[in-house]
Parts: structure tokens; sequence; C-alpha cells
């Protein structure tokens, strides 16, 4: 596996656009220093807000992986991604809550502010283990994992593709939102889980601190990019574009399309929970709005602009959807939608192959074929897969 | 277990139906070890849906479907079946554009299907071998590298013949191998139909008459969901059931 | 061509996103941030605290400006959308250099700037009514806290003027804000000697719109025998299907009053109010208070917008008093200094729409008066009762038992907004 | 008011006037003395002289009462001499309550309102009760005799057993009976009391079972009184329970109807042309405003259509949201058949634009659609089921947009056509048919179809710039779960999910029953995955 994944890490950043690659990561690397390292008053001094920015845009990146890998490479369109992503944020977030200890307003050794506020006497179950930092990571993977097995085992086992599989994606992630609103629920309710203090004893609050979690966020972002390069790249690779092109062709073959579906579906739910885990603590927050469909579709959003079917068209398309977005708020804030919705209707009529189609790099994604409404309905799934027969 | 008596195909009695509308009607249909046989009949005869049946896509009514006389076709899945020894071709050609010629048919090799087995694969010298035989076979072997996107038609066609040969399957069921091709084509098609036949067993369907007097098999007639007629070509195009069929409406 | 102007649009955008983040040189200006939604679900109602903020600096200008420089206003949308929040607190006090920032609604959007206040020393004006529990360096709390607004308008329910209520339901979108201000109640309501089995307490979601049931419950609780009234903490979208089903369903105010701490004129402004004629709420203030300085608001704000339907709400008066407390600290300081400015705020007061004289407390909050409106058939409210005078509010509840000794109080020698003893001894 | 109900209210002034006439001089005192009390400030010294006024059974109380009840009652700050105003043409004219003198326009500074709060309100509803139980106006009879049974007072007894002599009008009557009830029951002769109980047991209301409540209350454990009262609810429990269910089964039709209403237009460019239209919501949206300007105009130019005027907002909605989904079809969707993934980022951006775009225009507030009379209240179907008649109205609705997609798709020429079209573009190019503008007619319908239900929606939600977002998912849940492309699913589909719904709400609470609701069609989903009414067979697996 090691040698395996050495020629892919030299592939991936020796031949082609690779060169400019490389520059970009060393750049990316060297951002903070330029906060760390340089004296406020000087002009290449960086503010730590552009440390926040970037390293919160890295997570977006990663999370764009979690779903180009799945909609880029097996055809499955996730409308509930943001859930994966909200619950490794919360995985983590439970973490920092119990890494408070006794500093809250409250000054409850075991309870979070928020629980002393609702009366709760003790500390839920669910609450047990989190504030050991490797249960928390174990969880930022687990549970995300656990959902989407479970999600995807009864939904590819019944064969729900195309448009139904996202708009029950779509349910599922809303369902989930409407729970963790509940202040019952244990989670905080709208408020969420905030006022951190601290990660494994590094004050969140210093630039040390920000310019750490940015480089863990952007070796993340490599170490997930060249994992998803080694898993596209396989065999197993293949048979999932081939499950994307031609799901029948595959079955017909002996492959068990619901597990190869199952597999990429939980290793990009784990992703999208790292990526989670790693923006809650930048952010300072997490709160049951990462659960509603709009985020999700906003991340699929970045997959498109950037390029489906091109780990690097992802990462751009992150980094330029957001960025746009940082920017116009900021510059443009009462005109922003309009111009964020005309970009994003400009580019599904003319970079059908999104950005890295601009830069004529060649995306594993799918041609296009010409509307012919004879495979609409299949590719659409409105005529939905046959299910499988009652069996006697 | 596979005594060489027992049919490597065995429908008795098979119904299917739609809303009402009876796309198989007691349909029983047998074939033997080797053998290579042509289906006819026309549009609506259940051709397609017996094939369905056989690859585990649709579960009958009622009846009974066997496989080497052990293996029971209704209770198992596609998949499952796939890897028992039986390989499907489809009536408009299905390849996966988006990859390679000779990635098509690593697809289709016979191998460790399970996902974790194929995420660390890697193809062997035997492999490659038979990669390159079967490439040869089906006269695809300058195109090795060429995405199966930009294939003709007829190409088309013979990768997933080809496809299919990779499997290594004890049954082939071929639906409209010819559809779209030249004269020329065709006579290769059914000269690699007849190469292939005899160590295995071959269903094809097909339409083009001359086709079928070319592979010069036992045919079979489908008409209504059930047969209608079975024998060799000029017996069934004598049958007047089967005339009346064709040209009574 | 095409091509090239294509790439050349992309690496503009993406540059000036990275631009973004290099100092602003302009220093001859003092900037006001405005940290208020103006798209997503809280556009509705922040959006027009961000006119009253640029409208406050408006006028500002025209007497001239602030230690002889203009103001200058600096507007970000973050979209409803809570982290967003944090980044533009972040961006306003570092790339922008504000010097103060109006802003926020919601209470998770002001925990999430909270910690970046905080960090950069910067200085947030808070305007909305919310739960308390709170005392922040950083922050000048210019809304009610829950002693200014749930209690008072809770006792006159029970005195006789107010409908004598011996029933109660809470009714409340489930978040902290609703959520603390029922626990408040409840102890206090406990403290009157109604039993638990008079009290019922509801919860719903953010943006509920189908009130069909609940209404019904509310009916049914009502009819045990006992006049009953209902407190309401709804937020935002939801009151107006709220209102529409209380109508629809025929309860009058004289039957079941319903008391609103969410619902102002802006809000009454989207709803048909002559069924709901009696309904109350419970305000620092309302458009109809009837003095000078109100008038002249009220004129102001109409012809600002340039709308004379538009009304004014109590959101708006805290930013108009926390916006001229700032002015007068700041003239007072000489300075925009944070740290001088926080200091000069401790005392500092202003003569209010709501017509009384407002004073900021080293608590970080104010004193207001409690006002209890009834709604009138053309949206306003009736004024049926108000505080002798100025409240001065709690930050800590003294109705939850874990606040009990708590004292903020960021003066020497506390000088800190969350202790059991000063800091300084 | 019709022409002959003001003629016979005229009359019915003209009567009473001359009926006192004779006793006015007598009594002018009292009225006078009464009327001193509104200027004291204070709630209850108000209540009194209501009690006061309206005591003296003077004509002039009416007028003074109604002004009271509507903020209008004033007090001359100069000499303390009540006046009642009214507002005309934008001018407040003065009238002098005693002497009834035309004072023409005031100034409203020079007067102090008479403050009112809810108290007062119900003292002077209980008052001007007495006067309006015969009144000419049903309407009104009815609301005095709800305002003598909320208010209950022996004193009325010979009042309302009077006025019930020549009481015709059915309804009005079983007010005016239960108000005699109510009022028996506050008599000190205990077979009065008994009297009224009998008679409040057969009513399900739960405002007559709190009354029998406080009544209990009141009395003492084990006399007569507290025993009947006991009893009467009792019974009233058994029969208000079934009333509840039957009121729950309503209520989740009605939450069906929003969801249908919600999800037809979806239906059509979703499940007949795979359009995956993330802008549906919006379409929702603009028909609600369409509501409101429409609205707008009539108060503007003609607002005795007032009544009628979501009646002409539906079709505008049609045309409106129609219009723009044409403009989207022709400008961008056309482009992109085939690729249904990208039309949901498309129509995402586009979701974006109009959202912003409707906030620019309209502002980011609510905007205000008020509801006509008939849409208004609630009405009585039986005993104690009372269903809300917005609601009902829109089932009613829902059902009626539902038959006319329904005609439009199975029974026209154009139905004909779009079927044609989405079933086999190439044949049906060939044929002839423009298939570009079938297209375009199609989208344009499903958008129509989602203005007008925005129309219904502007009645019970908000009209806001959000108001589409609100709907969108529910929409696409509705029209999975009934079936891609299948409308009498849809119906079926979305009743079954309101109803279900709403029985789940009072046990697990409204937010468990919607992720419940959300849960268990994901998993049925599993096992019908093609909703619940699927075409089945061979051309569904095409």
């Amino acid at each position: 596996m090691s040698a395996r994944l050495n020629q892919s890490l030299g592939r991936a950043l020796v031949s082609g656009a690779r060169p400019y690659i490389l520059a970009v990561i060393v750049i990316l690397a060297l951002l903070p220093l330029l906060n760390l390292a340089v004296p406020p008053s000087s002009p290449f001094y960086l503010p730590d807000f552009a440390i926040k920015l970037i390293g919160k845009w890295l997570c977006f990146a990663i999370l764009a992986l979690a779903i180009d890998l799945v909609w880029g490479y097996v055809g499955i369109l996730s409308l509930g991604h943001g859930a994966f992503f909200a619950l490794g944020g919360y995985a983590m977030g439970m973490y920092l809550m119990r890494a408070i200890g006794d500093r809250g307003h409250y000054k409850n050794p075991l309870l979070p502010d928020f629980m002393v506020f609702l009366n709760w006497k003790e500390l839920p179950w669910y609450w047990h283990g989190f504030d050991n930092f490797l249960f928390a990571l174990l969880m930022v993977l687990l549970i995300p994992g656990l959902l989407a097995f479970v999600f995807g085992w009864l939904a590819f086992r019944s064969r729900i593709t195309g448009v139904y599989l996202s708009i029950i994606t779509q349910a599922m992630t809303f369902a989930l939102m409407l729970a963790f609103f509940r202040n019952d629920m244990g989670f905080g309710g709208n408020n969420g889980l905030t006022d951190f203090k601290d990660i494994l004893g590094f004050n969140l609050h210093t630039d040390g601190t920000r310019a750490g979690l940015y480089w863990a966020s952007l070796a993340m972002l490599i170490a997930t990019f060249l994992l998803c390069r080694w898993v596209v790249g396989s065999k197993l690779g293949r048979v999932l574009t081939a499950v994307r092109d031609a799901e029948s062709r595959v079955r017909f073959l002996g492959y068990s399309v619901t597990n190869y579906k199952l597999f990429a579906f939980v290793l990009s739910a784990m992703i999208a929970g790292v990526a989670g885990a790693l923006y809650v603590p930048q952010v300072g927050i997490i709160n049951p709005s990462e659960f509603s469909p709009a985020a999700s579709i906003e991340a699929v959003i970045w997959v498109a602009v950037g390029g489906r079917g091109s780990l690097v068209g992802a990462i751009l398309g992150a980094f330029a959807v957001n960025g746009a977005k940082s920017w116009l708020t900021s510059y443009a804030p009462e005109l922003w939608l309009f111009i964020l919705g005309g970009i994003f209707v400009a580019v599904t009529l003319f970079l059908p192959r999104g950005i890295v189609g601009l830069f004529g790099q060649k995306s594993d994604g799918p041609r296009i074929s010409k509307p012919s409404l004879a495979n609409l309905s299949k590719m659409l799934g409105t005529v939905p897969p046959a299910p499988k027969e009652q069996r006697p | 277990m596979n005594k060489p008596s027992q049919p490597v195909l065995y429908l008795d009695d098979v119904t299917v139906s739609f809303d009402g509308f009876k796309a198989l009607n007691g349909l029983s249909f047998v074939v033997e070890p080797g053998e290579l046989r042509t289906i006819i009949g026309p549009n609506g005869a259940g051709k397609t849906t017996m094939m369905d049946v056989i690859t585990g896509k649709t579960r009958p009514d009622k009846g009974t479907a066997f496989f080497k006389g052990v293996h029971d076709l209704t209770k198992l899945d596609e998949e499952t079946i796939a890897n028992l020894g039986i390989g499907r071709k489809f009536q408009r050609p299905t390849v996966f554009d988006n990859h390679t010629v000779s990635e098509n048919l690593e697809l289709a090799l016979k191998a460790d299907r399970r996902a974790f087995r194929t995420l660390f694969a890697r193809i062997g010298a035997a492999q490659n071998e038979r990669i390159e035989a079967v490439m040869e076979q089906i006269g695809l072997a300058e195109r090795a590298r060429d995405l199966a996107g930009s294939l003709s038609h007829g190409q088309r066609q013979w990768l997933e013949i080809g496809m299919l040969l990779m499997q290594d399957p004890e049954l082939l069921l071929v639906d409209e191998p010819v559809a779209g091709m030249t004269d020329h084509e065709t006579e290769q098609t059914a000269a690699l139909l007849k190469q292939i036949a005899g160590a295995r067993s071959v269903v094809v369907v097909e339409h083009d008459m001359e086709f079928v007097r070319a592979l010069a098999t036992k045919v079979t007639v489908l008409h209504e969901g059930s047969v209608l007629s079975e024998g060799t070509v000029d017996h069934v195009q004598n049958d007047p059931k089967v005339i009346e069929v064709y040209l009574g409406r | 061509m095409l091509q090239l102007t294509r790439r050349a649009a992309l690496a503009g955008l993406l540059a000036g996103t990275v631009l973004a983040g290099s100092p602003a040189w302009a220093q001859d200006t003092i900037k006001v941030g405005v940290l208020h939604s103006l798209s997503g679900t809280m556009a509705i109602s922040e959006t027009t605290l961000k006119d009253t903020v640029l409208m406050l600096v408006d006028e500002q200008n025209k007497k001239g400006g602030l230690l002889g420089k203009k103001l200058e206003a600096v507007v970000v949308d973050p979209a409803s959308n809570w982290p967003l929040f944090a980044e533009k607190a972040r961006e306003l006090i570092q790339v922008h250099k504000v010097a103060v920032v109006f802003g926020c609604w919601t209470s998770v959007s002001r925990k999430s700037v909270l910690p970046v206040f905080e960090e950069l020393n910067g200085l947030l004006f808070y305007p909305v009514q919310y739960e308390g529990e709170e005392s922040s360096r950083n922050v000048f709390y210019t809304g009610a806290a829950p002693n200014q607004q749930a209690i008072p308008a809770v006792e006159y329910l029970m005195s006789k003027d107010g409908g004598e209520a011996k029933r109660w339901v809470l009714l409340g979108t489930d978040y902290v804000y609703p959520r603390t201000t029922n626990k408040i109640l409840r102890a206090f309501l406990k403290s009157k000697g109604v039993a638990d089995a008079d009290i019922m307490e509801e919860y719903t979601p953010f943006g509920h719109s189908d009130w069909q049931t609940i209404v019904r419950r509310v009916k049914q609780f009502a009819s045990q025998g006992k006049k009953t009234a209902v407190v309401s903490t709804i937020n935002g979208d939801a009151n107006v299907p709220f209102y529409k089903e209380l109508g629809n369903q025929g309860i009058k105010a004289t039957d079941i009053p319903v008391v609103a701490f969410s619902v102002g004129e802006e809000e009454l402004a989207g709803i048909d109010t002559k069924p709901l004629l009696g309904h109350l709420a419970a305000w620092n203030y309302f458009q109809s208070v009837k003095n000078p300085t109100n008038a002249a608001f009220v004129s102001k704000w109409k012809g600002f917008i340039k709308n004379p339907k538009r009304v004014t709400n109590d959101p708006m008066e805290a930013h108009v008093i926390g916006f001229q407390m700032w002015v007068q600290a700041v003239q007072q300081a000489g300075s925009t200094n944070v740290d001088a400015v926080r200091q000069a705020m401790y005392g500092q007061k202003v003569k209010s729409p709501s017509g009384y004289d407002i004073v900021m407390h080293p608590n970080h909050h104010l004193s207001k008066p409690v006002m209890i409106g009834e709604i009138k058939a053309d949206g306003q409210f009736e004024i049926v009762w108000q505080t002798k005078g100025p409240i001065v509010a709690e930050a800590w509840s003294p109705h939850i038992a874990e606040n009990k000794g708590k004292v903020a109080n960021w003066q020497y020698p506390w000088v800190c907004g969350n202790c059991t003893s000063p800091k300084f001894k | 008011m019709h022409v002959g109900r003001r003629r016979a209210l005229a009359l019915f002034l003209i009567l009473i006037f001359a009926a006192v006439g004779r006793v006015q001089d007598a009594r002018a005192d009292a009225f006078t003395d009464a009327l001193a009390g509104f200027a004291k400030d204070s709630y209850s010294d108000t209540i009194a002289a209501v009690e006061k006024v309206s005591a003296t059974g003077d004509p002039r109380a009416a007028a003074v009462l109604r002004a009271l009840a509507e903020g209008n009652l004033q007090v001359r700050k100069s000499d303390q001499a009540i006046v009642y105003t009214r507002e005309e043409g934008g001018k407040t004219l003065g009238t002098e309550a005693a002497s009834g003198k035309e004072l023409g326009e005031i100034k409203t500074d020079d007067y102090d309102q008479v403050r009112v709060n809810n108290r007062v309100r119900s003292a002077v509803q209980a008052a001007l009760g007495t006067f309006n139980l015969v009144h000419p106006d049903t309407r009104q009879r009815i609301d005095a005799a709800r305002a003598l049974f909320k208010n209950p007072n022996a004193a009325n007894i010979p009042l309302l057993l009077k006025s019930l002599e020549k009481e015709t009008d059915p309804a009005a009557k079983a007010a005016k009976e239960l108000a005699l009830a109510a009022s028996r029951l506050m008599s000190d002769k205990q077979e009065e009391r008994l009297a009224g109980i009998a008679h409040l047991k057969t009513a399900g209301d739960s405002e007559v079972r709190d009354l029998l409540l406080r009544v209990a209350g009141q009395a003492e454990k084990g006399s007569p009184i507290h025993t009947a009262a006991t009893e009467a609810v009792a019974s009233m429990d058994a029969q208000l329970r079934l009333a509840r269910n039957a009121e729950i089964f309503f209520q989740g039709l009605s939450l069906g109807s929003v969801l249908l209403l919600a999800a037809i237009g979806l239906a059509i460019t979703f499940g007949v042309m795979g359009v995956i239209n993330m802008a549906h919501g919006e379409m929702v949206m603009l028909g609600a405003y369409t509501t409101f300007v429409v609205q707008q105009i009539i108060r503007t130019w003609s607002p005795e259509l007032m009544e009628v005027s979501v009646l002409i907002a539906v079709p505008l909605a049609f045309l409106v949201s129609g219009a723009v989904g044409v403009g989207l079809e022709r400008g961008v969707i056309r482009h992109l058949y085939g690729r249904p993934i990208e039309t949901l980022l498309m129509t995402w951006g586009v979701s974006m634009i109009l959202q912003q775009a409707v906030r620019t225009a309209f502002g980011p507030t609510n905007r205000e659609v008020v509801s006509p009379s008939w849409m208004s209240g609630t009405m009585e179907i039986a005993s104690g089921i009372a269903l809300t008649q917005n609601r009902v109205v829109i089932i009613l609705f829902g059902l009626l947009v539902f038959a006319i997609v329904i005609f439009i798709t199975q029974k026209t020429w154009f139905g004909l056509q779009m079927r044609a079209v989405t079933q086999n573009r190439a044949m049906a190019a060939s044929m002839g048919i423009r298939t570009g503008r079938v297209d375009a007619m199609t989208f344009g319908l499903g958008s129509g179809i989602a203005g007008m239900a925005g129309v219904a929606l502007a009645q019970i939600d908000n009209v806001s710039p959000n108001l589409g977002q609100g709907y969108i998912v529910d929409s696409f849940m509705v029209v999975v779960f009934g079936g891609v492309g299948n409308l009498l699913g849809l119906l079926l589909g979305s009743s079954i999910l309101g109803v279900i719904n709403k029985f789940l709400e009072p046990f697990a609470g409204a937010v468990l029953g919607k992720i419940f609701v959300l849960v268990a069609i994901i998993v049925f989903i599993q096992f019908r995955p093609r909703g619940l009414f699927a075409l089945k067979g061979r051309a569904a697996e095409a």
C-alpha cells in the first residue's frame, strides 16, 4: 500500500500542472509566518483575520473533496453532506465544551453552561468520553461514518438513485437540523456549542494556536487529496466511475454495486466529518444551521463551480465560491446575492466543466451527453429504478 | 456435481406480469451445456423479460428457474448470478464510456469482486495476457488505450462481448448483437459467437433472420410470453403458427 | 479572447478576495461597523436596524461629525449565518479598523461574535431584548434584560386591570431566550403561588407555521374555570401565522390575552391587526409614546427611509440610545480608543424617545422603563401600563439558583462581569 | 352592508328614540352624571362609568360605548366634557356626548383619549350587548348574545327572555339561549341555576365547559349546584374528545392541503418535466407578493373590491409566476435539458436572485395581506367542532387547483401535447408539435400553479422574501412520497402526511412529530422507491 501511495503522491506532485500545485501548497504553508513572524507594522503583515479565513476555506475544501468523491466519481449527488460535516463538528465541539471545565459562567466542572441553565443535573450518557481528545477524534470519524453506513445501506440496497437519493439525503439533514434545534436533545439547541477556551491545552484565541489549526487543516487537505486520488486511481476507483456511468452493467459484471457505493459514501462522510472537526475550533461555534439543506446545497455548488469529477476542481471551487462570498458580503452587501446567483447561473450555462474546464484540465467527470429525452429520465432517476421484486 | 445431462438453464412455467399485462406466460425453456440457441419473436414477445428473469433483475410471479440444476435463479440477485457464471449483453451496447478499452476489460476480468480487495488490486502478468488475448479476439488491440466512448457502434458491441468473455461465464445471454452493424461486421460477429459456443452455452436474441440463418442453430420463437415454436430455422419459418404471428398482423 | 477575459475576471475575483485582507488606509474618518444580516432569515428584522444606524451616522455627520472627523458606516452582510458573523466581526475590527460595531439580533449571533470582540478588544452595541445571563467587557447591552420586560408584564396580567390571570401558558420558540425567560417566569409565578398544574410550557421550532394544534390546546387549557393568559416568546417569522391562527380561531384578547415580548410595530406591519385588538406586548418603547423626543425620532425616521408608512420599534430605539451614548462617551473621552470610551460609558445619560432619561450602568446594561401596550386596529400600541420610572437591568437573574451572589460590575473594584467577590480588594 | 339593512337600522334607531324619548328628560341628568366618570383616567372608574351609562338605558349610551370600544372617546381638556370622534376623509370630527352637538373638525391636542384596555373592553361589550340584542343585523345580535354569554349577569335574564320571543334566526336564537342559560347560572335562585346548567350541558363548547367549571369551583362541594355542574362537565368531556379528534383530522387535512398546494406546481415542473426547480419556492413567493400588490391597488383605487381581492389575485398570480416561469425556461432551463443536476444548481442561483430582487423591490419586512371576511373566523359544523374558515377555503382551493391540473393534463389538447412531448420528444416533434413551445408552456403552467398556491399561503404565512424557502424541502418530499409524475399520489400523499403529522403532534410535539414523519418517509422510500402510486412494469423501467 505504501508503495502505491508513494507512487500516487509522486504522480500527484510531479506531472502536468503539478508544479503550480506545489507552489500553491508552499505559499499556503508559509502564510501563517507572515502573521506570526512579521511585526504588525510591516506592510507584509497578514492579520489573523486572513489566517482564520483561509483556514476556514481549507476545511470547506476538504468537504468539497468529500462531495466530489461521491458525486464526481460515483454519481451520488448527496444534498445532505452538511450533516456529516456538522456531526464531525459537533463531536469536536463536544470535546471543546468538556475542555472548558469549570471556567464557564456557572463554574460547573462537569456540565456545560447550557445544561446548567436547563436545570440538567447530570451529564447525558452520550456526552461521556468526550473529555478525551482521542475519543472525540474517533467519534469524528465514527459518527458520520455510522450514519452514512446505515443510511447508505438502506438507500443503496433499495437501489434509490438519482434525484430520489438527493431528496432523501436532503430530508435526512433536515430532520437532523430539526432534532439538533431542540434544546431537549442536549446539544445546546439553536445556540449550539460556543465559548470554547482551548484545545489540547492551547488557548484558541492566540495566533500560535490559529496557525497550528491552519497547518493542521492544510495537512489534512493534502492528505485527503492524496487519499482520494489514490482511491479514484485504484481499480476500486475504476469500478466506482463505472457505477456512475453504467450502474446495471457493473451489476451484471458481478460487482455488488451496493457495497461499492457504500464504501465511497462512508469514506466521503468520514472525510466530511474531519472537515467539520477542523472547522469548529477555527470558527468557534457549531450550531444546527450547519445541518440546513441550504448549507449542503451550497457545498455541492462549490464542487460544480470548481469542476465536478476533478479533485483539484473541487478544491478550487471551494476557494473561489467562498472567497467570492466573503468578499462580496463585505463590499457589495446589498448586491452579493445577485452577483453570486448570477455566477451560478453563468457557470452552469457556460462552464459545464467548472473552473478546471477553463484551464483545459481534463476532468475525470462524465462527459456531458447531448440532451436527449430518451436518457433523460434515466439520468434523472425520475423514472426510478425497478425495485427488487419481493422475494418469495 | 454438474452432470453432463444436467441442463445449464432450466425454466419452467415462468410467469411475469406487469399491471395485468403478462410479459411472460408460463414460459418453459431449456438450454443444454455448450449449446448455441437463438431466440426470435416480435416486439413484446417477452425476450428481454426472459433475460431479466434469468439474470435476477425481475422476479417471476410463479415458475422455476434453475442454473446448472442447483442454483435457484428466482432467489438470487444480479451480482450473485453474474458471479455464478451467467454473462449478459444488453440490447443497447453498454460499456463504460469514460474508461479505456483495456480498463473495460479489466473491470470485467474474473477476479475478487469485494470492494476492499479491488482497492488494493493490481493486475498480474497472467491477467494482462488474458486482456491482450481478448482484445485480439474482438479486434480492438490497437485501440487499447482509447476511451470506449470514442468507439463506433459495432466496436462497442464487440467490446461488450469481449467483456462477457473476460467474465468467463458458462452461459452467455446476448441481446441483439448485430443491431446497427455492417454486413461484414455481422459475419464476423456470427463467427465469433460460434467460436465462443461449445465451451459455453450461448443464448442469442435476434431479429435479423440472415444472421439467425448464419448461426445455424436451434431456434426458439417466443410469442406473447410463451414458446410458439422451436426447431431449425427452416422448421420454424414454415410453421403456420409462426407465419400467422409474423404475417397475419 | 473570451477565454482570456474569463480567466482574467476569475483571477481578479480571487485577487480581490485576498486583497480584502490588506489594511485600509483612510484614517480621516471614524468608522462605525454595522453587523446586521441583510439576507437570509434574519434580514426581515435586522435590515431596519442597519438603516437606523445609517440614519444616526448621517445625522451625526450633519451635526459636524465627531471629534472633528466624519463618521463612516461600514456595512457588511453576515447573511444570517452565525460563523459568518464571527468572520465579519473580525474583519470589521482588524481590516476596517472600526471604532465601534452596532449589530447582531439573535443570541446565537452574539455568542458567535463575543470571543472575537473580547480577543480583539472591540466594542459592540447589542440592541435586542435578550435572556440576560451575560455581561461582557466588550459589549453594551441596550435591549431589555428579562426583569425589564417579562416580569412586569406578568405582574400586570395578574393585576385587576390586567384581568387577574390565574393560569398561564408559556409559549416560545425553542431557543435560549424563551427558555430562560420562561425559567425565570416559572420561578416568579411559583413565588406568587401559581401551581405547576396551572402552567403550560410549550416550545416550537423556528419558523413554525402551522399553529392549529397549539392554539387549539391553548383554548382547551383555558377552559378549566380560571382566567388564562398566554406569555409568548415566539420569535420572528413564526408570529405572523400564530396571530393569524389566533384571529381565525376567534381567541379574543378579552378571553385569553396574549402578551408577547418579541412582537413590535415592525412585526405587526405584516399582519391584519383588526382581529388582534387588545393582545399585548411588553417593551421599553412604543412608537405611540407621546413626547417631543419621540415625535422627532419618528418623523426623522420616516423622512430618512422615505416612506411615511414605516414604523419605529424598540430595538431601533435601543440603537438610538446606544449610538447617542457612544457619541457622548467619545466626546467625553476625546478619543475612540475602546478602553477610554468604555470607561466614559458608565453613567452616561441620554434622553430617549421613550421619554425617560436612560442611564448606562457598570454592568453594561441600561435602566429602562417598562411599558405594556395593547394592539390597536391600526397596528400601533395603546400603552395601558408603564413603570413609574426606569428599572435597572439585572445581568444575572436572581430567580436562577446558580446566580446567587453573582455581580456584574466593570468598575473598580469589581471589574468583572461574573464574580462573587471584587477583583481588587 | 346592504341598503336594505341600512334602512332597517335607521328604522330601528328611530323606533328606539321614539320609545325612550318620553323618559329622556327625566334620565338626562343621570346620563350626564354617568359620563363624568370617563374623565377620571382610571380603568376602574371608566368601568364604573360604563355600567352607569348603560344602566340609564339612554339611547345616546350606545354611541358613547361604541366610541369607547374603538378608542374614540375623548375628554376635552378645558371643561372635562366627553366627546366622541370619528375619522372622515382624514379629518377628526367630534360630537359632544351629552348634547349630541356636532363640533365639526377638532384638534386632538385639546383632548385626552379615554384609555381602554381589555378589562374596559369586556365591560363595554357586555353593556353594548344589552343594546344590540334587538339589532336588525343578525351578526350584531349574535355578537351581543356572545358578549352577554361571556359576561353573564342575572340582571340580563328578562332582557334575553324578551328578545328571544321575537327572535327568528336560528343561530341568533341558539346564541341567545346560551347567553340566557349562562345568565341563569348567575341567579341567586337555585332552580334558575340548575336550569341553566341543564341547558349548558347540551352545548359542546370549551367556553361553556370553562364557565361550568367556574360555577362548580365557586359552589360548595356536595351542593346540588356543584354536583350538577361537575356532572355536566363530565358528560361534555366525552363529546369534546370526539370533537377534538374530528378537529385534529381536519387540521391534518388542512396541513395536507397546504402541502398539496406547495407541491402541485412542482409535480409538473419536476414530476412531469424532470426539472429540479429549486426556485419553485420563489414562484410561490411571487404569487404571495402578487396578492399583496393587488390588495394595495384595490385599497387605493376601489376599496369596495377588498372582499374579492383574493379572487382577483388568483389569476394574476398565475400569470405573474407563469410568466417568470416561461421566461426562466426559455432563457436558461431549455439549455440544460438532459442535465438535471445542472438545473438544480442553476435554479438555486435563480432562487437567490429572485429572493434578493423581491427584497430590493418590496423591502425585507413582512407585507400585510388582508383576509376577506369570508376567510376569517370559524364555522361550527357540529356541536363543538369549529373549523377555521380560512383553512376550509384553502382545502377547497387546493382541491380546485388539483382538479384544474388534472383537467389540463388529461382532457385538453395542450395536455395531450405535453404528455406526448415528455414521453417521446422526437416523435412529437415529427408530428408537428412545437416541442419548445410546449416545454415553455408546461414550465409556465407549473410555475403559475405555484403562484396560485402563493395566494393561498399568503393567508396563513408570512409574506416575506423567505416565504418560499420554508416549503421547498416539504414540497420535494411530498412529490417523492406520492410518486413522481403521479398526481393522484400527490393528493393522497399530502393528505396522509398532513393527517399523520397532526395526530402525532399532541403526543410528540411539533418538532419530534415532524422529524418522525421525515424519517418515516425516508424509510418508506426504501420499500417503495417509486412512491405511493408507482407506475409498474416495463414502461417505468425503460
